[in-house]
C-alpha cells in the first residue's frame, strides 16, 4: 500500500491535467466524473493507506518518486513522506475535499467554465497533499505555493467582476509575503544544515541549537511569517474576508478547511525548531490569540454570511495558533479537523442557501428559511453549535475546550491567553448564534428558488455527523479520558503535560467555557429573536456605531496597509512610469544635439570666417610652444 | 650686414606675413583676399631668402622661384575662378557665397 | 568543424533566404526553418551523444581551432563546454520559434528579414561559442547589425529610436569591452611575449590588481549593459518593446542572455580578485535591478513594455548570482537564463498573439479574454506564473537556487532580493487581471489560439515544467562548466590559477576532437 | 647697406598698410607694386639680386598685370569703391586685426628670440650658385613646376573659358541680363 | 638622372606622359571615352609599374625623393584609389553638360602631386607636391562650373589652401632658418642634439602642421571641408577624401618618424588637442545633418582624428594602423561616393537624405553597398572599417594612450548615431502615394555598377580576411629603417 503512497496527489493532478486538456471537448457528466473521481479515488487511496497505518504503526511511510535535482550537496527529492501528522491532514483534505467536490457538482452545474473550475479544484488538492506530504521544506514550498495559486485562480473564478480578480490579487500578493519571509527561512536552514529535509532537520536541530538559540528564532519567526500569511493570522489576515468573493464550495475547500490551516501544519511540523525557540512559539500563541479576538469581533458585525463565516475561519486558525502556541501541539490538530468538518459544514450549508437565493448573500435579506429549507437547516445548526462549542454534544466543544485548558494549565499557558480565548469563546457564539438567527428565524425576505438537491444534502449530512461525533475520540481526562488521536500524533508532536496544580479544578474551567458559550447563544437570542429594540438602541449609541464600523471593516487593517503600502507603492510607481533614469540617457542626447547646434553655427559658409578658424588654430599652436 | 639685421629681415617677413593675413581677414572682395594671400606668400619667401642668407646657401632663393611660380599658378586659376564666380554670382562679396553652410 | 558548420549553416541560410524571396515568397521562411532545426538536432545530437556528467577531466566537448589573422594571434577557435551547449539548445529553439512566430507577422521583405534573423542567431552562436577574445568581440557585434535592422525595419511606430538606442547602447558598452580585451592582450604579450586572444593563454595572465580592476570594468560595461542591469538598462524598454515579436524573443530570451554569459566565461575566471573585490557592488546593482525593475514593470501599460521590464528584473537575479560565487547560485544563474529565455519569450509571444488580433499592445483596452481566448489564457498563466516563480516551473529553481547561493554570499542583499519575489507577484498578476480579467471592453471576437500557435507554445509549456520538475540534465550538463569557472574561487589564497590549456589534448589544425 | 635695408623694410610695411586700407582696387594695386619692389630691394641687401630682378618681374609685373586685366574685365566702376568702402567698417577689421595683433606679437617674439650661432659678414649667393643648384639637385624640382604650371594653365583654361557655347537656357538669360 | 632614376620613378612618369597625352588627344579629337580609356590605362600602368619596385629596399633620388616600401605601398594606394575614382567618374560625367576632357588630366596631376608628397624627403618636393595637387584640386572642385556651389566651393577651397601653404611655407623657411638644411634626414640630424626644441624650429613646426592640418581637414582648419564635399562633383569629394589626405598623411608620417617628433610633448600635446577636437567637432556636427555629403564631410574629419590616435601611438604598429585605416577609409569612402555619384543626374548630386529615403526598395543592391560603406565607416564587424579600427585602437592601448584611446570609444558612439541614421532612412518604407517633388534621374554605367561592387567585396574580404592585407603592409614597411627603428 505504501508504494501508492505516490498516487494520493498524483491523482488530482491528473485529473486537473486531463480536465485542462480535454476540459472544453467532453461533456459535463464527465468532467464530474473525472474531477470527483480523482479526488475520490485519491480519498480510498488514503483511507486504505490509514488502515494499513493504523494496522501497524509505523513511524513514517516514505517514497521518493524522483530527485528533483542535485547542486552541491543540494538535493531535495520529490519524496513523500507520511506521518501520523501528515496522515490526519491528508484524510481531511482527501476525504472533505471529496466531498466537497461532490457538493460542487451540483453547486456549480450551471457554470460556463465547469471544466475550469474543477481543474483548479483538482490541482488544488493535489498541491495541497503535496504540501502535507513533502519530505522536504522545498517541496513543501512547492505544495504552499500551489495551493495559493489554486487560491487565487478559484477567488477570481467569476473573473468578469473586477472586485473578485483585485480579492484574488490580493489573496495572492499577502500570503506571498509571507511566503517570501519562509523562502528566507528556507535559505537560513539551508545554511545552517547542509539540507532542506524535514526529518532530517528536525533530528539534527537540537544538537546544532541550544534552546533559545538565536538561529532557531530567527527560523521560527521566518517560518512563522510564512504560516501567518497562509493561515490569515494577524498581520496578514486581510486577505482572507475578501476571499469569499471565490464560489463557496471554494471557500469551504481552500478558505476553511485546508488551505489555510497549512500554518497551522507547518508549526506543528517545525515544532522541534519552535520548541527550540520559546520566543517565537510565545508569538505564535500570542498571534493566535490577537487574531482570534480580532477577528471574532470583525464576525459580529458582519452582515454577508460568507463574511462572517470567513472571520470566523481566521478567529477558529486562531484558536489553533493558541493551541500551538502553549504547546498543545495534539490539542491544535485536533481543532483543525473538526474545524474543517464543522466550517466545511457550515460553508456548504451558506453555499446551498446562496444559491437558493439567487446568489444573495447579506443577511439582511433572508430569513425563515427554517422551515423552507430543513435539511439545511438543521445541519447549519449543527455546524453552528460545534463553532459555537456547545457543550458535550459537539465535536467543537472538545476540541476547544481542550486548547482552553492548556492555554491556562499547558506549561506555556497562562491567564491572559485563556482569558482571550474565553472571550473569543463568548463571542464566537454571539456571532454563530446570529447568523442562525438571522438567517433561519424571523419572517422571510427573500423566495427560495430552488430547494437543495442531493449531490449537496449528503454531503452536508455526512460533514454534520463528523462535526458531532468527531470530537469523541478525544475526550478530556474527567470525561472518560480517551485519547485516541494525540496517541496517534505522539510519536510526531510532543506531548503536553498540564500543571498539576491546576489538573484538579479541570472540571471548574469546563464548566465556565460551557457557561460562556451558552451565554453567547442566549445573548444572540436576546438581541435577535427576543428584543430586537436592544439592538436598535445600541445602534444609537456614538461609540457603539463607531465601533461598530471599526470591526465591521477589519480594524482598520485595510485602511491601514492600503495608506501605508499599496498607495504610496502606486503612486511611486506611476511616478516613474517614464523611468527617471532614461531621462538621464535623454539628457545625454539633448546636450549632443546642443553642441552640434552651437558647431553647426560656426560652419556659416562664410569664407572669412572661416580663415579666422585657421587663425585661431595659428594662435593656439603658437601659443601652446611659446608657453607650454 | 650683421647678423642683427637678419632678425630684422625676418621680423619684415613676419610683419608682412601678418599684414597680408590681416587683409584676408578683413577683406571681404576676393580680389582683395588674394592679392592679399600673395602678400603671404611673397612674405614667406622673403623668409625663405633670410634663411638662404643667413647659411650661405642657394636653397633659399631656389624655393623663392618655386613659390613665385606656384603663385603665379595659383593666381591664374583663382582670377579664372573669380571671373567665373562674378558671372554666376554677380558681386566678388565672398561672404555673399555661401550657399553651403551648417 | 560541427560547431563551424552550425555558424555556415545559419548564415548561409541567411544569404539563401534573402535569395530565394525572389524564387518563391514562402521559401525563405522554410529555408530558415530548415537552418534553424537542423542547428538544433546538430546540438541535441551534441548533447544526447555525450554522457550528460562528463565531470572530472575537461569540460571541452569539442574544439576548433583555425589560425585566422597570425600576426595579431587571431585564431578561430570555437569550443563547446556544457554552458555553451545549453545556450546553443536554447538559441536555436527559440530561433525555431522566432521562425515560427513570424510566419504570417512579416509580409514585408520577408526574405531580408529572415537574413536578419539568422545572422542574429549566427552571431550569438558565434558569442557562445568562441573562446578566442577578437573572435568574440567580433560576433559580439556581428549580431547587433541584423538585431538593428529587424527593429528598425519590421518594428513598431516608434521603431527608429527604439532601435538607435539599443544600437547605441551596445556599441558603445561593446568598444568599452573592446579596450579591455586589448588591454588584456598586450599585459599577457609583454608579460609573456605571445601575443594572442586565445581564451585559455589569456587565463594565465596575471595582473595587478589595478590593471584587473580596469579590464574587469571593461569587460563589465558590455555584460551590464546586455544584461542590463540597472541603471544601463533603458534601452532594453524601447527595444523590447517596438521589435517584432521574433525580435523581441531574441532580445529577451537570447541577446541578454549573452551578457550573463560573458560574465560567467570572462568576468568569473579571468579577473579574480577584482570580481571579489566588485562583488558586493555587483549584487547591490543586482538587487536594485530586481526591485526597480519590478516597479518600473507594474506602471506600465504597454504589454510588451511591462514584460522588457520584466525582464531588467529577472536578469537582476542572474547578476546577484554570478557574484556569489558558488555553485549553487552558478547552476541557478545557468536554469535562470534558460527559464527566463523560455518564460519571457513566451510573455512575449502571448503579447505578439495579442497584438496580431487587437492591433494595440496597451492592456487598458484588453480585458476578459478567459473566456474568449481559454487556450491562450492557461498558456498565459503557465509564463505569468514562472515569472513570478512558482514552484515546479523552471524559473522557480533558477531563482531559489540563485537565491540560496547568494544567501551563503550576502544575507541582506538576499533578503531584498527575496522582497522582489513579491513584487514580481505584484506585476504579473497585474498581466492577468488586465488582459484575462475584468470586463471585457470590446466585443470584437478574439480568435483561439489556431494550430500553429499551439505548436509554438506547446513546447514552450512542456520546457517550462521540465525545467521545473526535473531540472538534473540541465544542471549536469552545466556543472562541469560551472566548476571551471569557479576554479580560481576554490581557494583564494592561491595566486596561480589552474592551468586551462593543459588539460585539453593538442588540436589539430581544423580537426575536431571529441572527449569522452 | 644696412640703412638701405631698414628703409626698403619701411617702405614695405607701410605701403602693404596702404594697399589693405584702399578701397579703390587700382589704388591698392599700385601700393602692393610699390611693396614688390620695396621688398625686392630687401632682396638685393640679403645678397640675392637675382631673386630681387625675378620679384619685380613677376609678382610686380606679370601678377600685378593679370589681376588689373581681371579687375578691367570686370568693369570695375567707382560703386564698387563705395562698396568697399561699406564693407571695410571699423566693425570688420578690428576684430581680426587683434587677433593678427596677438598673432604678429608672439612671431615677433619668437623671432627676435631666435639666436643665430652664425657671426661672419654676410656673403652674396649669387644667380650662378642659384642656376647651378637649380638644374643640379632641384632638377626634379623643376620639372615638378612645369606639372604645377600645367595644372594651373589646365584649370585656369577650363575655368576661365568664356561661354561662347554656353548651352543652358537659363544661364543664357542670366548673363544676358548682366 | 640616371637610368634607375627613370625605372624608380615610372611610376609617377607614367602619369606625366598620360597627362600629357591627353593634352594632345584632346587637341587633336574630343571624346570622353577615350580620354577614359586612356586615363584607366596610364593608371592600371602606372600601378603595375610598382610591382618592380617592390623589391626596392630604398632608393633615394638626392635630395628630393626617397622611394622605400613605404611609399610604394601608398602610392599603390593612392593610384588604385585614382583608378576606381576614374572609373566612377565616367558615368557620371558622361551625363554632365560640361567639357569633360579636361578632368582627366586634372585628376592625373592630382594624383601625381598626392604620389610626389608621399616620396619626398625635402622641403621642396614636399611643397611641389602639395601644390600640384591644390592647384589641379582648384580646377577639379569647381570642375562644374555652372553650379553656383561648385564654384563656391573652388573659391573658398582655393582661397583656405593658399592661406595655409602660406603657413606652411613660412614654417619652412623657420624651420630651414634654424637648421640651415632642408632635407628630412638634414632636419633630424639637427635636432637631434636637442633634449627640448628651440623656440624658432617649434613655431615653424607649428606653423608646418598648420599647411598639413588643413589638407588633413582636422579641427580646427577643417571649416572648408563641409562647403567643398558639398560643392565638389561626387567623384572629386572621393578624391579630396581619400587621395589627397592620404598622400599628406604618408608625408606626415615620414617626416614626424624621421625627425622623431614624438620626443617633444609640445608637439605631441599639440596633436593630441588636433585629434581630440577632430573627433568631437566632426561627429558633433555631423549629429543631426541632413546632407549626406556634409556627414561624410563631417565624419572624415572625425575619422582624421581617429587616425591621429593612430600616429600618436608613435610605434611602428601605429604606422601599420594608420596605413590599414587608410585602406579601410579609402575604399569605404570611395564606395561611399560612389554611391552618390551613382545616383546622381546632370542637375544635382544626390546628397539630401530625401534622395536616399526607401532606397532599399527601389535599388537594393546600391542600398545594400552603401549600408555596407557606412557599416564601415562605423566601424562594424565584418567590413574593413572594423578592423581597421581594431587595429587603430590596438595601436592606442599598445602605448597607453588612454586618453585618446576613450574619446575615440566615445565618439564611435556618436558617429554610429549618424551613420545609422542614413541607414535608417534607406530602409524606410517609401511612401507610394506621393513620389519625391525632384527625383533624380541617373544613368548607371557597368563600370560604376562593377567598381561598386569590386569596393563593396574588397570591403567585406578585408572585413573578414584581414591577413593577407596586414601581411602585405608589415612586410612592405620591414625594410623602411625609420619604421623598424620603433
Amino acid at each position: 500500500m505504501e508504494n501508492l503512497l505516490w498516487l494520493i496527489p498524483a491523482l488530482p493532478f491528473l485529473g486537473a491535467i486531463l480536465l485542462v486538456l480535454f476540459g472544453g471537448r467532453l461533456p459535463k457528466s464527465l468532467l464530474s466524473l473525472i474531477g470527483v473521481g480523482s479526488v475520490g479515488v485519491s480519498a480510498l487511496v488514503t483511507i486504505l493507506l490509514g488502515f494499513e497505518f493504523l494496522a501497524e504503526r509505523p513511524l513514517y511511510y516514505q517514497q521518493e518518486v524522483w530527485q528533483w535535482f542535485s547542486v552541491a550537496g543540494f538535493t531535495p527529492s520529490v519524496a513523500f513522506h507520511v506521518d501520523a501528522l501528515s496522515m490526519v491532514f491528508i484524510f481531511v483534505i482527501t476525504f472533505v475535499g471529496f466531498l466537497i467536490h461532490l457538493y460542487a457538482t451540483a453547486y456549480m452545474a450551471d457554470e460556463a467554465d465547469f471544466a475550469r473550475f474543477f481543474a483548479c479544484m483538482n490541482l488544488f488538492v493535489g498541491s495541497m497533499l503535496v504540501l502535507v506530504l513533502a519530505d522536504n521544506l522545498l517541496l513543501l514550498y512547492l505544495g504552499w505555493e500551489g495551493v495559493g495559486l489554486c487560491s487565487y485562480l478559484l477567488i477570481g473564478f467569476w473573473y468578469k467582476e473586477p472586485a473578485n480578480g483585485y480579492a484574488a490579487r490580493k489573496a495572492f500578493i499577502i500570503t506571498r509575503i509571507g511566503d517570501t519571509a519562509m523562502a528566507i527561512g528556507l535559505f537560513l536552514l539551508f545554511q545552517l544544515f547542509g539540507t532542506l529535509n524535514i526529518q532530517t532537520i528536525l533530528s539534527d536541530a537540537p544538537q546544532v541549537w541550544p534552546v533559545g538559540a538565536e538561529g532557531a528564532l530567527l527560523v521560527a519567526l521566518l517560518l512563522l511569517g510564512g504560516a501567518v500569511g497562509k493561515s490569515g493570522q494577524l498581520p496578514l489576515q486581510t486577505w482572507l474576508p475578501d476571499a469569499m468573493a471565490g464560489p463557496t464550495p471554494v471557500s469551504a475547500l481552500i478558505h476553511a478547511a485546508t488551505m489555510v490551516t497549512a500554518g497551522v501544519y507547518l508549526i506543528a511540523r517545525m515544532n522541534v525548531v519552535f520548541e527550540l525557540a520559546p520566543l517565537a512559539q510565545l508569538l505564535v500563541a500570542v498571534v493566535g490569540a490577537a487574531t482570534l479576538l480580532i477577528a471574532g469581533f470583525s464576525a459580529l458585525t458582519q452582515y454577508d454570511l460568507k463574511r462572517v463565516l470567513a472571520y470566523s475561519t481566521i478567529s477558529q486558525i486562531g484558536y489553533m495558533f493558541l493551541a500551538l502556541g502553549v504547546g498543545a501541539w495534539s490539542a491544535g490538530i485536533f481543532h483543525f479537523m473538526i474545524h474543517a468538518f464543522f466550517k466545511a459544514l457550515l460553508f456548504l450549508c451558506a453555499g446551498a442557501i446562496i444559491l437558493a437565493l439567487h446568489h444573495e448573500q447579506d443577511m439582511r435579506h433572508m430569513g425563515g428559511l427554517r422551515k423552507s429549507m430543513p435539511v439545511v437547516f438543521w445541519t447549519f445548526l449543527i455546524g453552528a453549535g460545534s463553532l459555537a462549542a456547545l457543550p458535550l454534544i459537539t465535536a467543537g466543544f472538545y476540541s476547544k475546550d481542550q486548547i482552553l485548558w492548556y492555554a491556562l494549565a499547558g506549561e506555556n499557558g497562562n491567564v491572559w491567553l485563556y482569558a482571550a480565548g474565553l472571550a473569543g469563546a463568548f463571542v464566537t457564539s454571539i456571532y454563530t448564534f446570529r447568523m442562525v438567527f438571522l438567517t433561519f428565524y424571523g419572517p422571510a425576505k427573500t423566495h427560495v428558488s430552488h430547494p437543495p438537491g442531493k449531490l449537496i444534502t449528503i454531503p452536508l449530512i455526512l460533514l454534520a455527523i463528523l462535526s458531532l461525533v468527531g470530537g469523541f475520540i478525544e475526550l478530556p481526562h474527567n470525561f472518560g479520558h480517551l485519547v485516541l488521536f494525540s496517541e496517534l500524533l505522539q510519536p510526531v508532536l510532543p506531548a503536553i503535560e498540564a500543571s498539576a496544580s491546576l489538573a484538579a479544578n479541570e472540571w471548574l474551567f469546563q464548566l465556565l467555557a460551557a457557561v460562556v458559550s451558552l451565554g453567547g447563544v442566549f445573548v444572540a437570542y436576546l438581541f435577535y429573536i427576543k428584543s430586537p429594540y436592544l439592538l436598535h438602541r445600541l445602534m444609537h449609541n456614538g461609540l457603539a456605531v463607531r465601533l461598530q464600523q471599526f470591526w465591521f471593516a477589519g480594524w482598520g487593517f485595510d485602511a491601514l496597509y492600503d495608506n501605508l503600502f499599496v498607495r504610496p507603492y502606486v503612486f511611486l510607481a506611476n511616478l516613474n512610469k517614464r523611468d527617471i533614469i532614461d531621462s538621464f540617457y535623454t539628457g545625454l542626447a539633448r546636450t549632443a544635439e546642443g553642441f552640434h547646434v552651437m558647431l553647426s553655427q560656426s560652419q556659416n559658409g562664410v569664407l572669412r570666417s572661416y580663415v579666422m578658424g585657421i587663425v585661431v588654430g595659428a594662435i593656439m599652436i603658437l601659443t601652446i610652444s611659446l608657453f607650454l | 650686414m650683421s647678423t642683427a639685421s637678419m632678425e630684422a629681415a625676418l621680423l619684415l617677413a613676419g610683419i608682412l606675413f601678418m599684414l597680408g593675413l590681416i587683409s584676408v581677414l578683413i577683406r571681404r572682395n576676393i580680389i582683395f583676399m588674394l592679392i592679399s594671400v600673395e602678400i603671404m606668400l611673397n612674405a614667406a619667401g622673403l623668409a625663405f631668402i633670410v634663411a638662404g642668407t643667413r647659411w650661405v646657401q642657394p636653397d633659399g632663393q631656389i624655393m623663392f622661384i618655386f613659390i613665385l611660380t606656384m603663385a603665379a599658378a595659383e593666381v591664374s586659376v583663382g582670377l579664372a575662378l573669380i571671373l567665373q564666380i562674378y558671372h554666376q554670382l554677380k558681386t566678388l562679396n565672398s561672404d555673399a557665397a555661401n550657399i553651403m553652410k551648417g | 568543424m560541427i560547431l563551424l558548420w552550425m555558424i555556415v549553416l545559419l548564415m548561409a541560410g541567411g544569404v539563401l533566404a534573402w535569395l530565394a524571396k525572389r524564387w518563391h515568397p514562402v521559401l525563405p521562411r522554410w529555408i530558415a526553418l530548415f537552418a534553424i532545426l537542423t542547428d538544433l538536432i546538430l546540438a541535441c545530437y551534441l548533447w544526447l551523444g555525450t554522457p550528460t556528467a562528463v565531470t572530472g577531466s575537461s569540460p571541452w566537448l569539442v574544439r576548433l581551432e583555425i589560425p585566422w589573422v597570425p600576426q595579431w594571434g587571431v585564431n578561430f577557435i570555437l569550443a563547446l563546454d556544457g554552458l555553451s551547449l545549453l545556450m546553443l539548445l536554447l538559441t536555436f529553439f527559440l530561433g525555431a520559434l522566432a521562425v515560427l512566430i513570424s510566419w504570417r507577422e512579416i509580409s514585408t521583405k520577408s526574405g531580408f528579414f529572415y537574413f536578419n534573423l539568422l545572422w542574429v542567431l549566427a552571431g550569438i552562436t558565434g558569442v557562445f561559442l568562441t573562446m578566442d577574445l577578437f573572435l568574440f568581440y567580433f560576433f559580439w557585434e556581428v549580431m547587433l547589425i541584423p538585431m538593428y535592422f529587424l527593429i528598425g525595419v519590421w518594428g513598431h511606430a516608434n521603431r527608429n529610436y527604439a532601435a538607435y538606442k539599443f544600437f547605441l547602447f551596445t556599441q558603445a558598452s561593446g568598444l568599452l569591452m573592446l579596450l579591455a580585451i586589448l588591454g588584456l592582450y598586450f599585459i599577457h604579450g609583454s608579460q609573456t611575449g605571445i601575443y594572442t586572444f586565445n581564451y585559455f593563454e589569456l587565463l594565465e595572465t596575471t595582473l595587478d590588481p589595478l590593471a584587473a580592476r580596469l579590464l574587469m570594468f571593461g569587460f563589465l560595461a558590455a555584460f551590464l549593459v546586455k544584461l542590463p542591469v540597472v541603471p544601463f538598462h533603458s534601452w532594453l524598454p524601447d527595444a523590447h518593446s517596438e521589435a517584432p515579436t521574433a525580435g523581441s524573443i531574441i532580445l529577451a530570451g537570447l541577446l541578454l542572455k549573452t551578457g550573463a554569459y560573458g560574465l560567467l566565461r570572462f568576468v568569473l575566471p579571468l579577473f579574480p580578485g577584482a570580481a571579489l573585490e566588485f562583488a558586493p557592488w555587483a549584487m547591490l546593482l543586482g538587487v536594485v535591478g530586481i526591485i526597480y525593475g519590478a516597479i518600473l514593470a507594474f506602471s506600465q501599460t504597454d504589454l510588451k513594455r511591462l514584460v522588457a521590464y520584466t525582464s531588467v528584473s529577472h536578469m537582476g537575479f542572474v547578476i546577484l548570482g554570478v557574484f556569489a560565487f558558488n555553485e549553487w547560485a552558478l547552476q541557478g544563474v545557468v536554469m535562470q537564463m534558460i527559464a527566463h529565455g523560455l518564460s519571457t519569450g513566451a510573455l512575449f509571444v502571448i503579447a505578439g498573439f495579442l497584438y496580431e488580433r487587437l492591433h494595440t499592445r496597451d492592456i487598458q483596452q484588453m480585458g476578459g479574454f478567459w473566456s474568449k481566448a481559454p487556450k491562450m489564457g492557461v498558456i498565459a498563466l503557465i509564463f505569468v506564473m514562472a515569472s513570478l516563480g512558482l514552484p515546479g516551473l523552471g524559473n522557480f529553481i533558477a531563482e531559489f537556487l540563485t537565491l540560496v547561493g547568494s544567501w551563503q554570499a550576502n544575507n541582506w542583499l538576499t533578503v531584498f532580493a527575496t522582497i522582489g519575489l513579491v513584487l514580481a507577484t505584484v506585476y504579473s498578476l497585474r498581466i492577468m487581471q488586465k488582459v484575462f480579467y475584468e470586463p471585457a471592453p470590446t466585443d470584437r471576437p478574439l480568435p483561439d489560439l489556431n494550430a500553429r500557435e499551439l505548436l509554438i507554445t506547446l513546447p514552450m509549456v512542456v520546457l517550462i515544467l521540465w525545467l521545473g520538475l526535473y531540472p538534473q540534465p540541465i544542471l549536469d550538463t552545466a556543472r562541469p562548466s560551472i566548476n571551471q569557472q569557479l576554479e580560481a574561487y576554490q581557494e583564494p589564497e592561491v595566486e596561480e590559477k589552474k592551468v586551462v590549456v593543459a588539460e585539453v589534448p593538442e588540436v589539430e589544425l581544423g580537426i575536431e576532437k571529441m572527449s569522452e | 647697406m644696412e640703412l638701405t635695408f631698414y628703409i626698403a623694410a619701411a617702405v614695405a610695411i607701410l605701403s602693404t598698410i596702404m594697399v589693405i586700407t584702399r578701397y579703390n582696387m587700382i589704388h591698392a594695386l599700385l601700393y602692393l607694386v610699390v611693396s614688390f619692389m620695396a621688398v625686392a630691394v630687401v632682396f638685393f641687401t640679403l645678397g640675392a639680386p637675382f631673386m630681387a630682378a625675378l620679384e619685380i618681374i613677376i609678382y610686380a609685373g606679370a601678377i600685378v598685370v593679370l589681376i588689373i586685366f581681371v579687375i578691367m574685365m570686370l568693369n570695375m566702376i567707382q560703386e564698387d569703391v563705395q562698396r568697399e568702402k561699406e564693407w571695410l567698417k571699423p566693425s570688420v577689421w578690428v576684430g581680426p586685426a587683434l587677433l593678427s595683433a596677438v598673432l604678429l606679437a608672439e612671431l615677433a617674439y619668437i623671432l627676435l628670440g631666435a639666436n643665430p650661432s652664425q657671426t661672419e659678414a654676410l656673403v652674396a649667393v649669387d644667380a650662378k650658385l642659384v642656376g647651378l643648384a637649380l638644374f643640379g639637385p632641384y632638377l626634379l624640382g623643376v620639372q615638378l613646376c612645369g606639372i604645377l604650371l600645367m595644372a594651373g594653365i589646365v584649370g585656369a583654361y577650363h575655368l576661365g573659358r568664356q561661354k561662347k557655347k554656353v548651352i543652358h537656357r537659363f544661364l543664357q538669360e542670366r548673363s544676358a541680363a548682366a | 638622372m640616371s637610368q634607375n632614376d627613370f625605372l624608380h620613378l615610372m611610376p609617377l612618369l607614367i602619369l606625366t606622359f598620360a597627362a600629357l597625352l591627353i593634352m594632345l588627344v584632346i587637341a587633336a579629337w574630343r571624346n570622353h571615352k577615350i580620354i577614359y580609356v586612356i586615363t584607366a590605362i596610364s593608371f592600371v600602368a602606372a600601378f603595375l609599374s610598382l610591382f618592380e619596385l617592390r623589391a626596392v629596399t630604398e632608393y633615394t633620388i638626392e635630395p628630393l625623393l626617397v622611394i622605400d616600401g613605404f611609399a610604394v605601398f601608398y602610392i599603390g594606394l593612392m593610384l588604385a584609389t585614382a583608378l576606381l575614382i576614374s572609373m566612377l567618374s565616367y558615368a557620371y560625367f558622361e551625363q554632365q553638360k560640361e567639357q569633360k576632357e579636361e578632368y582627366y588630366i586634372l585628376l592625373i596631376l592630382a594624383t601625381l602631386g598626392a604620389c610626389v608628397l608621399v616620396i619626398s624627403k625635402h622641403f621642396a618636393s614636399l611643397f611641389l607636391g602639395l601644390e600640384v595637387l591644390s592647384v589641379a584640386l582648384y580646377a577639379l572642385i569647381s570642375y562644374l562650373r555652372v553650379r553656383e556651389r561648385s564654384d563656391e566651393a573652388g573659391i573658398k577651397y582655393l582661397i583656405l589652401a593658399a592661406f595655409s601653404s602660406a603657413f606652411l611655407l613660412f614654417g619652412m623657411a623657420l624651420v630651414y632658418f634654424s637648421t640651415g638644411i632642408m632635407t628630412f634626414e638634414g632636419i633630424a640630424a639637427a635636432m637631434s642634439g636637442y633634449r627640448e626644441l628651440p623656440m624658432l624650429l617649434l613655431t615653424g613646426f607649428g606653423m608646418m602642421i598648420i599647411g598639413i592640418g588643413f589638407k588633413l581637414s582636422v579641427v580646427p582648419f577643417h571649416m572648408w571641408t563641409p562647403d567643398v564635399y558639398e560643392g565638389a562633383p561626387a567623384p572629386v569629394t572621393a578624391f579630396v577624401a581619400t587621395v589627397s589626405k592620404g598622400g599628406v598623411l604618408g608625408l606626415l608620417i615620414r617626416f614626424f618618424m624621421e625627425v622623431d617628433g614624438f620626443r617633444y610633448p609640445t608637439l605631441l600635446l599639440i596633436f593630441t588637442i588636433v585629434a581630440v577636437a577632430s573627433m568631437f567637432a566632426g561627429n558633433l556636427l555631423a549629429l543631426m545633418q541632413q546632407n549626406v555629403k556634409r556627414i561624410l564631410a563631417y565624419s572624415s574629419i572625425s575619422h582624421l582624428g581617429y587616425l591621429l590616435v593612430a600616429f600618436l601611438a608613435g610605434s611602428q604598429m601605429g604606422v601599420e594602423a594608420i596605413t590599414f585605416y587608410l585602406v579601410a577609409y579609402f575604399i569605404t569612402t570611395v564606395g561611399a561616393f560612389g554611391v552618390i555619384a551613382m545616383l546622381s543626374d546632370n542637375s544635382r548630386d544626390a546628397e539630401q537624405m530625401d534622395d536616399f529615403r526607401g532606397l532599399l526598395w527601389r535599388r537594393p543592391w546600391t542600398a545594400t553597398a552603401f549600408t555596407a560603406m557606412l557599416l564601415s565607416l562605423a566601424g562594424i564587424p565584418l567590413t574593413a572599417g572594423f578592423v581597421g579600427k581594431f587595429y587603430v585602437l590596438a595601436a592606442g592601448v599598445n602605448t597607453q594612450k588612454w586618453l585618446l584611446v576613450a574619446m575615440l570609444v566615445l565618439n564611435s558612439v556618436i558617429g554610429l548615431y549618424y551613420y545609422i541614421k542614413v541607414i535608417a532612412v534607406m530602409f524606410q518604407q517609401p511612401d507610394t502615394e506621393k513620389e519625391p517633388a525632384i527625383r533624380l534621374r541617373p544613368s548607371i554605367y557597368i563600370a560604376s555598377v562593377g567598381t561598386l561592387a569590386v569596393l563593396t567585396l574588397l570591403l567585406v574580404w578585408v572585413g573578414v580576411y584581414p591577413t593577407a592585407l596586414v601581411d602585405m603592409i608589415q612586410s612592405m614597411f620591414a625594410e623602411v629603417p625609420t619604421l623598424v627603428a620603433r
